[in-house]
């Protein structure tokens, strides 16, 4: 039994059932992050954690206590929302004490726990502002200020950071992470950027649709996807998947692809995965930092495959430079190195870490393992 | 080489400007002209209106007429002028206004926040509410005003404005909480706020633009109402409107138009300083709440 | 004890007459909450009225005229005043006409009548007049003849508002000038006969021949700028009742020297009134001063005050006529020979003749008549259709 | 296992705000359903100068509409409505178009168009009847300056009548209606603007085509107010014409009024009313629809 | 001359002039994207070349002629907005064709353009919509295609992506880039998203302030920055800048930064800037690429410095790890390979690339060469 317990929890609007038997057992200190597009019930299954939406089925406690029914703040949480939900007509410092006034907490000390969170987020000098007159960032931090100062059991965070342009979304994220590391709270994380979900979680809830489709720590979700959906979702440029045809010679075994000049070519596999079998049709994946040029390729791979497509387009980003190119009629994405010496147009040696391929069955979507 | 700046999205040659200027004003002189007459006709002494001409300037100028309507005119049995009766209508429309305006922020804040089956329904019922024609409810409110045992009182009076009042008051305060994100009323009860600290800390400070345009429109209303002020108020409960009535109603006697105008503004100086102050916040108290159909 | 009192005299000089009766009764120590709602001839008043008498909330005494007396009657809410009448001996010296209205159908007293106006009055400029040598007119004839003279001199010959009941008003007295009998026939007992026979289209052709003499601009004008017309003398008449007397003395003219009065043409010696009585409320307390009230405002010393005041006469015909002037004399006398010789009749045009929604529904006829709408013969056919269907 | 039970505080959250909604819908329904339901059975009774209760049927009904100031009066709220409305909107669009142009004193402006809203008819009534009235008003101030052939007499005039009561109401609600259509304009996105005239939209075409068709809710905000005022409008008219001349601008308001209060035929007026509220409410319904279904 | 002539453009609203002398030469065919943080003047730099905005001083001419005064829609320009500005009571179609109506095209040619382009853009399907019922990313298509239809000399784009969420951004960008290969058109371009900008561009302007900071190529924006505004606002995460001090001797030298450990550490550099002076005070900045593990280091470098510093956090991004340690007192991160055998709080071997080192005045923030 964990710290915070979602079990077998569903939720429904009228006849329509919009979350789906979720099951998922939060340690203490855990990082868990709900990622998945829009839609997916990640909003509404935090919501059901505050106490702000019904539970139809099932239970969700904190702490063994099952809450169903528990007043949102008598659950000793605290909630950070997209938009921060910062009360306009209160300075910084009414914001984050709140929470703690209406709890009834003496005034000398709000006053500190306000003083102690401000210190700890260095937003001292903001504290008499209003939030009209703050950032993104700051207003940003404001909001967890108001988070913190309560000292909850959890932290529910929803999409936190996606008000924050590009620059300020990665600064505030190293921020979250150092302060998890520092507090060691307990924190349930909604975001729809795989990265942030990569990047700050200790497990990532992949959900689509209503259901969770993976559970599990940020590098099985991204090296050993379930299914074609997490693998997609997750990774950007996201997983190339193209269809192939399974090659399956005893142990040995390799997909077959259709290169640009329309011929046939077979990357070998490291190892036969038990469900393939020959001639079988599949969806071969591959992320774009296994397709490189043979400079930039992982020296300690077991498997490479060497092969000379057609590039069509060439993005350089700074650090690494982005090459399109085309299997078996659909867009592959390389990852490279800035120096790459490929061109549009020209044909060019691409080489594949086969170590980090995955299979999956075309029909059903599933892993083939 | 540096060319004629301007911020407008829209643009417009020196011809059009001119003549919109012109067409502004025009229509600025169309609005002022009743006034004109009133405030002219009311400086002036009563045989230079009977026997001339309405629209001209007072050839004599008089404050005379303004003291009378003020002070010693004949309302009822007794010269009293217009002033008794002005604090009869402060004393009816202040309440009304502030309860149907809190009414219709708890309505409002209730039907955006808080909602339930059939909230809409509700809400509904309330707005049909405001196109009632007033003419039809007049016997049965004394009825029902007689049975409570506030019939020709204030409280009566303020009872029936607030009845008539909160489907507007309702609908401008939706509107504009519909706008308001629902994310800060969930932080704060996450925060330990129950209904009523949610509304009074939270909605209501930043309520500031929607409660000018629910003021106005209720403070002009009540204030300029006379039918209800008639049929349901006593001497010592009867507004404004109704004893400037009496004033310049009057059918078999003496006509003192002078007067007439002059307690017609004094009448209507309340809601004109209402406009002119509030004025300002009203077309954004509009834009944050009731235009949006 | 109080009174409370709801009425429509709001204007200076009928406030001023209604103070008498108030600082008469505080003489007794009966206190007086006053109660006005001026508008459309007390309109306004019997709105309020009915909200407050639907509340149990009904005023003591309300100033009331003809039919509306007799509905509340019907409806069992008047008090009875037949002790004080008895005291005052009213049977005798109210005329019947009056107490017609001031008793409901058994017979008991239930309002105290104030004034009586009579309203087939002329009210003449006498510079107009003497500018075309013609006497005052006596009869329809010499009307038009002084009509035209005065149209030759480049003035307005007949200065009139164009509101339903000033319309009225005049029709009263042209449908009184076609005979007493006429008068009753079509106006109180609403014969159908002569509310469509040849007398009524008569009396409209009359009324288009009036019409002829008002300038363009009558629509919609209030009695009283009608009269500033005849004081300034850019009019030469005006068909009003007593009241209109009052502008005239306002504006320092005097009686005899500045305008005359006359009665209209062809009604000479007949009176077509109207009555403001006090109606008296059941109340559950206060019925003394109810009493004292109704006792105060027949007290002939009160009736005369009021009247000299307000233009009308009293009431009463037994209240000595010093304090009047030339016309408040006359209209005096002409009350108390039209009493005795039976030719007092309740003007239509202001609810002394048929219930409201009939006055009503002749005004609309009237009105849309005077306003060019109907011809004589329609307006006539009209007129019976009109009431029937009122009825 | 469904276990939603909440504990006592999450259970009186939940109907506190039920609690605070039901005065104001107890008085609605009582004060004004209850009220149009005595209406309409007034309606059907023979109540003369007090409510009755004798039940007679649709005779009132067929009365109502046997009356010849009732087709007046419904023919008159049809021009007036149509008048009223239209030309307020275009009024009140026009201004505050052209007051959005960065106008100097607008601040000034501003008020001078909305002030008439403030004052009742029983004030402004009046004035506007002596400034209609050919013999003292505008005609007679237009003689007076030298312009000898200038005729405005339609007050008196019992087909133009009705046309002054629409001038004066324009005068009153004009200004309202452009506060709300400049509300409306300062709303609209500024970045609209901008690709308008990229793509080479001339400002007739910009408004016509953009601007105009965004303004759809302040336009439909308009009507509803507008449109409720028309079919209540009362002190107008008593104000100005008093209905006359003759009955020439009656409206089904004063129409009702005058039969439930002056004529002591409180069955017709009811009828009336009931006719009236069944005109708003066919007004309303569609407009009430759309509001609640788009908020869903 | 270019195909658009910034010509010393100045803009001054009252007294502020929030443009100080721009001077930009765009030729045909090339993808201008200005870039920058909030409020330094890009949006209005647009909006003079569109002729929304009136110019101070300067002149702008696109194709050779001077267009100051023009009126936007005689200018022959197209632009995409933030919000995409859709007449939302038109329908697809008719907000692509209104520009051609306005500009008097008949009818069949309107017809026909807006064919081509729906096909182009795949939103045949859109065509009777109204926008209120699209998506982000298809309302963004319809935008771009309004501006496509009219087939104008020059596009401008105000931050068209910025309302989509991180995984769509990443697909339009590349169908933008798409679009312009096979379009050729004359492109400027407006982000603050300086991946965006490394991406997209032929060339890249970056401004702050009110003034171009840099005027180039992606790549030598990247690698060459100009000062230290340049350095920082472009890359992500941005560039490490710690200070260090200047070790000269003869042709060789170095910089000495203090490890986590407190200990001076030289690191040498592969060439002697001309304008590096022994024991000047330097802000050092390094690639967090460049900072690598052993096995990640670039196999090409010339010159490879060691260090052994203390781990502060992990952040793993899937492809790569984002790892945080501190020099000079200063966080500086360091970009693995996801396989990095790294820990929190232990220490481990730093590997940093020196040819990719660059050295600024503290004082000017100008580029020591
Ligand atoms: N009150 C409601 N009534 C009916 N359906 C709802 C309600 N609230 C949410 N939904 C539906 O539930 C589903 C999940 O919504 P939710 O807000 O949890 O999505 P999300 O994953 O948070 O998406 P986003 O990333 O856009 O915030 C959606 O399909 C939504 O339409
Ligand atoms: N109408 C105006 N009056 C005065 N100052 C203005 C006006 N418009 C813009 N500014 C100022 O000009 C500067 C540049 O604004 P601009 O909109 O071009 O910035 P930007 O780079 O587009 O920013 P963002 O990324 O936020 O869109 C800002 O400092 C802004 O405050
Ligand atoms: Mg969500
Ligand atoms: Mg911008």
């Amino acid at each position: 039994m964990g710290f915070l317990d979602i079990d077998n929890v569903t939720k429904s609007y009228g006849a329509v059932e919009v979350l789906h038997r979720v099951d998922i057992a939060v340690e203490e200190g855990e990082f868990l992050v709900l990622v998945g597009p829009s839609g997916c019930g990640k909003s509404t299954l935090l919501n059901m954690i505050a106490g702000l939406e019904g539970i139809t089925s099932g239970e969700i406690s904190i702490k063994g206590r099952v809450v169903n029914g528990v007043h949102p703040s008598k659950r000793n949480i605290a909630m950070v929302f997209q938009s921060y939900a910062l009360y306009p007509n209160m300075t910084v410092g009414q914001n984050m004490t709140f929470g703690l006034e209406m709890h009834g907490v003496p005034k000398a000390e709000r006053d500190k726990a306000l003083a102690d969170v401000a210190k700890l987020l260095q937003i001292e000098q903001l504290l008499d502002r209003k939030p009209g007159q703050l950032s993104g960032g700051q207003r940003q931090r404001v909001a967890m200020g108001r988070a913190l100062v309560r000292d909850p059991d959890v932290f529910l965070f929803d999409e936190p950071l996606s008000n924050l342009d590009a620059k300020l979304r990665v600064d505030m994220r190293t921020e979250i992470k150092k302060l998890h590391q520092k507090l060691g709270t307990t924190i349930v994380y909604v975001t729809h950027d795989q990265i942030e979900a990569m990047t700050l979680s200790t497990r990532i809830a992949v959900m689509n649709g209503g259901y969770v489709q993976q559970l599990g720590t940020p590098q099985q979700i991204y090296d050993d996807p379930e299914n074609v959906f997490v693998a997609s979702f997750m990774g950007s440029p996201s997983m190339n998947l193209v269809k192939a045809v399974a090659h399956v010679t005893g142990n040995g075994a390799g997909v077959e692809v259709t290169g640009s000049d329309g011929a046939p070519h077979v990357l070998p596999l490291p190892s036969r995965p038990a469900g393939l079998t020959d001639g079988q049709q599949v969806l071969f994946g591959i992320r774009p930092e296994a397709v490189t040029d043979g400079e930039g390729a992982d020296r300690n791979a077991q498997v490479l495959a060497r092969l000379v497509n057609r590039i069509e387009v060439i993005e350089p980003g700074g650090a690494d430079t982005f090459v399109t190119t085309t299997l078996s009629g659909k867009d592959v994405i390389a990852r490279m190195r800035s120096q790459t010496t490929c061109r549009p147009g020209e044909d060019f040696e691409l080489v594949l870490n086969m170590d980090k391929a995955v299979l999956f069955d075309p029909e059903t979507e599933q892993r083939i393992r | 080489m540096a060319v004629a700046e301007q911020d407008t999205a829209v643009r417009t040659g020196r011809i059009t400007r001119t003549f919109i200027y012109l067409l502004l004003l025009l229509f600025a002189l169309f609005y002022l002209l009743p006034f004109f007459v009133m405030l002219s006709n009311s400086l002036k002494p009563l045989d230079e209106i009977t026997g001339g001409n309405m629209m001209s300037l007072p050839r004599e100028w008089t404050i005379e007429p303004w003291l009378a309507a003020w002070s010693t005119a004949q309302i009822g049995v007794e010269p009293t002028g217009l002033k008794p009766y002005f604090l009869n209508s402060i004393l009816m429309v202040v309440p009304a206004v502030a309860i149907s305006t809190i009414l219709g922020a708890l309505n409002g804040y209730v039907l955006t926040k808080w909602r339930f089956k059939g909230d809409n329904l509700l809400f509904g019922l309330m707005l049909f509410a405001c196109f009632i024609p007033f003419q039809i409810v007049l016997i049965p409110m004394a009825r029902m005003l007689g049975l409570m045992g506030l019939a020709g009182s204030t409280p009566g009076l303020v009872l029936v404005h607030v009845v008539y009042g909160i489907g507007f008051t309702t609908l401008y305060f939706r509107n504009y909480y519909a706008a308001f994100p629902t994310e800060l009323v969930r932080a704060a009860m996450i925060d330990g706020a129950g209904f009523f600290r949610i509304f009074w800390r939270i909605l209501l400070p930043v309520s500031g633009p929607i409660a000018v345009v629910s003021v106005i429109w209720q403070f002009t209303n009540i204030w300029n109402d006379f039918l209800f002020g008639a049929s349901f108020a006593d001497l010592d409960s009867m507004p404004m409107t109704v004893a400037l009535n009496n004033l310049v109603n009057s059918s078999t006697g003496v006509k003192e138009y002078n007067v007439h105008f002059a307690g017609a503004i004094l009448a209507a100086l309340p809601t004109l300083l209402v406009y002119i102050v509030a004025g300002r916040y009203f077309v954004r108290g509009l834009m944050a709440g009731s235009v949006k159909g | 004890e109080d009174v409370e009192v709801l009425h429509w005299w709001t204007s200076g000089g009928e406030a001023a007459a209604l103070n008498v009766l108030k600082e008469d009764l505080q003489g007794q120590g009966i206190g007086w909450n006053d109660m006005p709602v001026a508008g459309g001839g007390g309109e306004a008043a019997m709105t309020t009225l009915r909200a407050r008498v639907t509340a149990g909330n009904a005023p003591t005494a309300v100033q009331m005229l003809g039919f509306d007396i007799k509905d509340w009657a019907a409806e069992g809410a008047l008090g009875n005043l037949d002790s004080v009448a008895a005291d005052g001996s009213w049977d005798e010296v109210v005329p019947d006409a009056l107490q017609n209205f001031s008793k409901d159908a058994d017979g008991h007293w239930i309002a105290a009548p104030v004034n009586v106006h009579s309203t087939n009055w002329v009210w003449i400029s006498k510079s107009a007049l003497d500018a075309t040598g013609m006497e005052a007119p006596e009869t329809w004839e010499d009307l038009i003849a002084v009509l035209d003279a005065m149209k030759e001199n480049g003035i307005t010959p007949l200065a009139h508002g164009g509101q339903a009941w000033q319309d009225a008003t005049i029709f009263d007295a042209v449908v009184l000038s076609l005979g007493d009998d006429f008068y009753k026939a079509s106006m109180i007992d609403l014969d159908p006969d002569a509310l469509g026979g040849e007398k009524m289209v008569e009396a409209f052709q009359r009324m288009e021949t009036l019409r002829g003499y008002v300038d363009d601009n009558f629509s919609g004008r209030d009695w009283n700028l009608a009269s500033a017309m005849v004081i300034d003398g850019s009019a030469g008449m005006q068909m009003m009742g007593d009241w209109a007397k009052g502008e005239f003395l306002r504006a320092d003219q005097v009686p005899g020297e500045d305008f005359i009065c006359i009665r209209f043409p062809g009604t000479q010696g007949a009176v077509t009134f109207n009555s403001d009585q006090f109606a008296m409320f059941k109340v559950d307390e206060g019925q003394d001063a109810q009493l004292a009230m109704a006792a105060s405002v027949m007290d002939p010393a009160f009736q005369s005050a009021f009247n000299v005041v307000k233009g009308s006469v009293p009431a009463r015909t037994d209240v000595p006529n010093d304090d009047f002037d030339d016309c408040g004399k006359k209209g005096m006398a002409d009350l108390a020979d039209a009493n005795s010789a039976g030719r007092l009749f309740g003007s239509m045009a202001h609810g002394h003749s048929v219930p409201a929604g009939v006055k009503n529904a002749m005004y609309d006829v009237i009105t849309a008549h005077f306003n060019g709408e109907f011809s004589a013969e329609e307006a006539a056919e009209e007129m019976v259709n009109a009431v029937q269907s009122a009825m | 296992m469904a276990t939603d039970t909440p504990d006592f505080r999450t259970r009186l959250q939940d109907w506190i705000p039920k609690l605070v909604l039901s005065p104001s819908l107890a008085m609605v329904l009582v004060f004004v359903y209850g009220f149009i339901a005595f209406t309409v059975y007034l309606s059907f009774t023979d109540s003369r100068m007090l409510p009755s209760y004798d039940w007679i049927g649709l005779e009132n009904y067929s009365k109502l509409w046997g009356l010849r100031h009732w087709h007046t009066a419904i023919a008159n709220l049809g021009i007036f409505a149509f008048l009223y409305i239209s030309i307020c909107t275009l009024i009140g669009l026009g201004l505050a178009i052209f007051l959005d142009q960065k106008i100097r004193g607008e601040g000034i402006l501003r008020p001078i168009y909305l002030y008439p809203m403030a004052l009742s008819f029983i004030v402004t009534g009046t004035a506007w009847k002596w400034f209609l009235d050919p013999g003292i008003g505008l005609e007679h101030t237009m003689h007076l300056w030298g312009w000898e052939s200038f005729e405005f007499g339609w007050i008196k005039d019992r087909d133009m009548a009705i046309y002054t009561v629409v001038i004066a109401a324009v005068w009153q609600t004009s200004g309202f209606v452009m506060a709300m259509f400049l509300a409306g304009l300062r709303g609209i996105d500024n970045e609209i603007l901008k690709a308008a005239q990229i793509d080479g939209a001339s400002n007739w075409n910009l408004y016509r085509r953009i601007v105009i068709p965004l303004l759809r809710p302040a336009f439909l905000s308009a009507f509803v107010i507008l449109a409720h005022l028309a079919v209540k409008s009362y002190d107008l008219v008593i104000a100005l014409t008093g209905g006359g001349p003759g009955r020439a601008t009656e409206l089904p308001a004063t129409f009702m009024y005058s039969y439930t209060f002056t004529r002591n035929s409180m069955g017709i007026g009811a009828a009336s009313a009931v006719i009236m509220l069944m005109t708003i409410a066919a007004i309303m319904m569609p407009y009430l629809y759309a509001e609640l279904k788009e908020k869903k």
